[in-house]
């Protein structure tokens, strides 16, 4: 059975409400696509994590998903401050959440204990910082070879992971270059793994290039090709960030009301991925292609 | 040459950065000292970016710490769990450079809420990188405007520590926090326990310099007046921001 | 001042008699030439580190070079047994060589800890086996957040760590593709790092596709032009196991005598690996070379 | 069509894989058991090797577990550290292949040492990812020549944990142990606690299986007799190995 399915199915499929739910990607590879279609299909109570909150996240607040927030950095990266998820932490609007605060280190170091089935995971920092006052999960232990103090962080196993990639093979087998961010840690941590690419290709093209293949295809559950899935973020070598979009965003996300302007329009009145692409239009994503810029081959040998 | 005190402030950080150090970049104007560094004095500055890029040397200004730009044609790419594992956490980040909403006199800074924790008054952005970076980069560079608000005598919320907290620590960070600001340089002294004025930007008095920081400043005995830009430092910095985003 | 240097100034440099050296490689890039290198220079007293000694270790025993031996699979892999380290653990022979012995797993945890300077790593084995009662450094913690028992396992640091890569440039920016084995965990634990390569190649080329760099420049001290440098082992896409001398070497390593002979024709004989692959001849270097079989490029876009 | 008690061991522990499934495969005898079962009825096995290689389709047969065969053309290489937490300490792996030197009736497994571990009579290879897997990997096939001195009462030193062990596990590796020999199949009975004959080779006795065992080995009230090998698996199993390395 072919895992190849629509973003629409696949959340719809995956993702239920109450679920810890990842979306991957530092800066690269967000997927906003997921994000948006969990908007649409009202999802709720959801726990959100990711080390920066992003606009995806920013935008899942403002409509009401999320009953707490995992992070590291709230902000609007480059641009300022995160105003939807501000307005829910210091106003409870439009409901109060909960977060749960680490540093970026802990916060990736949380998500590789868990990819790697691990109960914890050990780390050099956390010592001198009120942070774990404010947060129970970091704590500290006695290295047994040293005696030395250090800081622990358990393990963060979500309900779903929503990755990006480049392009797989029908079955997942994905490739990604560029900033890899935590895109792999989320697939291998999760229960269920969503796995969006810009192009799906043949499974030569992987068997090709193995050492470029971060997420093998058995821990996928569903792929969707689904281009432009992370824009205004980007995808390396396919497009930009769109910029003006989080410079946009920063007025937008000041009123409740553009807000919920821009989500109804751009969001609840579009069917998904392939119409907010043709909305965006043909000036604006042909603005953010970048030249081309290609790697060298490298030989694998064949061997007899 | 004309030139700001914010044109200086970045002069001042580049001026501290030395040729084959590694240094965890921030964006903006951590970002603008580095490659003016680099086009100075310090052409082997190896730029680390938390995203996990190694050697980057962007061919446009990077708008985020994730930029495509500083990908394309650097030196490696890896994971951010490795980043900070295999560069920081090893000790192999020889700069990083933080700011903060909040600093004390000790470096000590908060980026996290003003008010308390549970009922913000305003809620920052958190910690990111920088109580990691606070704990495990060998030297510490706090870039940030001279304003009371921020220079304050206790801050609300520890979120990355300054020179005295990390003595406890493995990377012995005595002395190895600078705080340069729009109006002078800050830097730790033995003798007085705490940061205090090292250099002084030309125009600037002491007595403008104290208004603007939240606790009593104590001022070297060997207080210079920071250098102007040269001409070349000046003419480069501008070319790396030529849209004047950030300076 | 250019790092690029020979491999008998490298090791002259690098390694000191009583080092603790870590020679990379599981089975793919096993650097055989500093191993035959530190035999010339009549090192002594080396604890010898890495998870299968394989037939490079075996030679340095042989040749007195050990007093203790780091391990987790000593054989002569897909052939049977190691003898001249079964001579030494059991007979003594050329000296007493002591022994530490780990799982797998437990290896490379240890120097994967070293890399990230963590001073243990936690990891699921050892519990139900009697490895842990005849190695003090393998022991047991208590998760503090679950509360469930978990093997943990001292950082390995080497004095010096030599790897293999296929390319780097002139810096020690090194690329590999092929298993990956533990190459990168074995430089970034080192306090010196000695790479030998089969190309230098322009820097253009790494930056190129930086995604494949696995050690950055800054770390390495030595780098080592050397092609061949890990025969009998293999470089992927460059050339293949040298089979037959494995086979070969279960019967050599049978007799002190015909080792002693071995080591005199080819080791000590020998200025260099240039010489060594002379003397290895064109007949036997051809058999060994792969067909091409090239993986395709990737854009990673040019942004203005 | 004749066949070799050898080639009816590769047979029975190719039709122990089930499709679909992740097999950390060995080299040698494994490795012809895996190829077999994707060949015959499970064409969606994915083989992985310890040494960091996920979906091999060797192009040859691998003569080590790092063969280059086995990296050209698979799905993903990782380094070695990934493959033991990402994929094995996951419980990513379903069936992990074990052999030994000595193997006692819980199929716990020694491959350390013969004699004494101070003052070893033979000093054999060590754990390699042996106690890894059998810690890890949800289902273990051991294959092994029925031999007195390998199917052992009691194993002078336990490298690799066996069913009883198992139990204590986060696996649940009750039942999960198969030891595959060259006379027939033992696997886990509940009500006896201990491996017991399940399943014999044709024209192979009960006396003969019992005279090469090191311990009173039990027999199953349901004995089987092995299929013999189809034509199919034969030709296929031979054309794996034509230069008859391993069968």
């Amino acid at each position: 059975m072919s895992k190849v399915t629509t973003m629409e199915e696949a959340i719809k499929r995956h993702v239920r409400d109450g679920d810890t739910v990842y979306i991957a990607g530092f800066t690269h590879l967000i997927n906003f696509s997921a994000g948006h279609e969990m908007i649409r299909q009202r999802k709720r109570n959801l726990v959100l994590c990711r080390p920066t909150p992003d606009l995806v996240f920013d935008q899942m607040i403002a409509a009401g998903c999320a009953r707490k927030v995992v992070f590291s950095w709230a902000g609007n990266p480059g641009v300022g401050s995160l105003r939807c998820f501000r307005r829910a932490v210091e106003h409870g609007i439009p409901n109060r959440i909960e977060i749960e605060e680490y540093t970026h280190f802990s916060m990736v170091a949380r998500i590789y204990a868990g990819a790697l089935n691990l109960p914890f995971m050990p780390l050099r920092t956390n010592i001198c910082s009120d942070l774990p006052k404010v947060n129970r999960n970091i704590k500290f232990i006695t290295c047994p070879f040293t005696g030395e103090k250090i800081s622990v962080v358990p393990a963060l196993k979500p309900d779903v992971s929503i990755v990006h990639a480049q392009r797989s093979d029908e079955n997942g087998n994905a490739q990604i270059w560029g900033i890899i961010g935590d895109q792999r840690e989320a697939a291998f941590a999760a229960e269920k793994v969503i796995l969006s690419v810009e192009e799906i290709v043949e499974e030569n093209v992987i068997r090709r290039d193995p050492n470029r293949t971060l997420i093998p295809d058995f821990i996928v559950d569903s792929v969707v090709e689904e281009p432009w899935a992370a824009h205004p973020s980007y995808v390396q070598g396919y497009y930009d960030r769109d910029n003006d979009f989080y410079l946009e965003w920063d007025k937008i996300s000041r009123e409740p009301e553009l807000v919920e302007k821009y989500l109804e329009e751009w969001v609840y009145s579009v069917e998904n991925r392939k119409e907010y692409v043709e909305k965006l239009g043909a000036g604006r994503v042909l603005k953010l292609l970048p030249k081309r810029f290609y790697s060298l081959p490298v030989d694998y040998g064949f061997y007899r | 040459m004309k030139y700001s005190r914010n044109e200086l402030m970045v002069v001042a950080a580049a001026r501290e950065l030395k040729n084959g150090e590694t240094v965890l970049v921030g964006v903006g104007l951590p970002n603008l000292a580095c490659n003016l560094a680099k086009r100075i004095h310090a052409p082997n500055l190896t730029m680390i970016y938390e995203s996990g890029v190694i050697g980057a040397e962007p061919s446009r200004l990077p708008l985020s710490i994730g930029d495509p730009c500083i990908v394309t044609n650097s030196k490696s790419v890896c994971s951010m769990f490795e980043v900070f594992s295999y560069y920081l956490q090893s000790h192999r980040v020889d700069v990083g450079f933080l700011g903060g909403a909040q600093i004390d006199k000790y470096g000590n800074i908060n980026t996290t809420v003003i008010g308390s924790y549970a009922a913000p008054k305003i809620r920052l952005p958190g910690s990111g990188g920088a109580c990691d970076i606070a704990h495990l980069a060998k030297r510490i560079i706090i870039i940030t405007p001279h304003q009371k608000r921020r220079l304050v005598d206790k801050i609300d919320f520890l979120t990355s520590p300054g020179v005295l907290e990390r003595e406890k620590l493995e990377v012995k960070g005595k002395g190895g926090i600078k705080v340069i600001t729009s109006l002078g340089v800050l830097s730790f002294n033995e003798k007085h326990g705490e940061l205090v004025l090292e250099s002084i930007y030309p125009g600037v008095t002491v007595e403008e310099i104290k208004e603007n920081t939240g606790w009593n400043l104590k001022i070297s005995e060997l207080l210079k007046v920071t250098p102007e830009p040269t001409t070349l430092e000046l003419s480069t910095l501008r070319s790396l921001d030529p849209s004047k985003i950030y300076i």
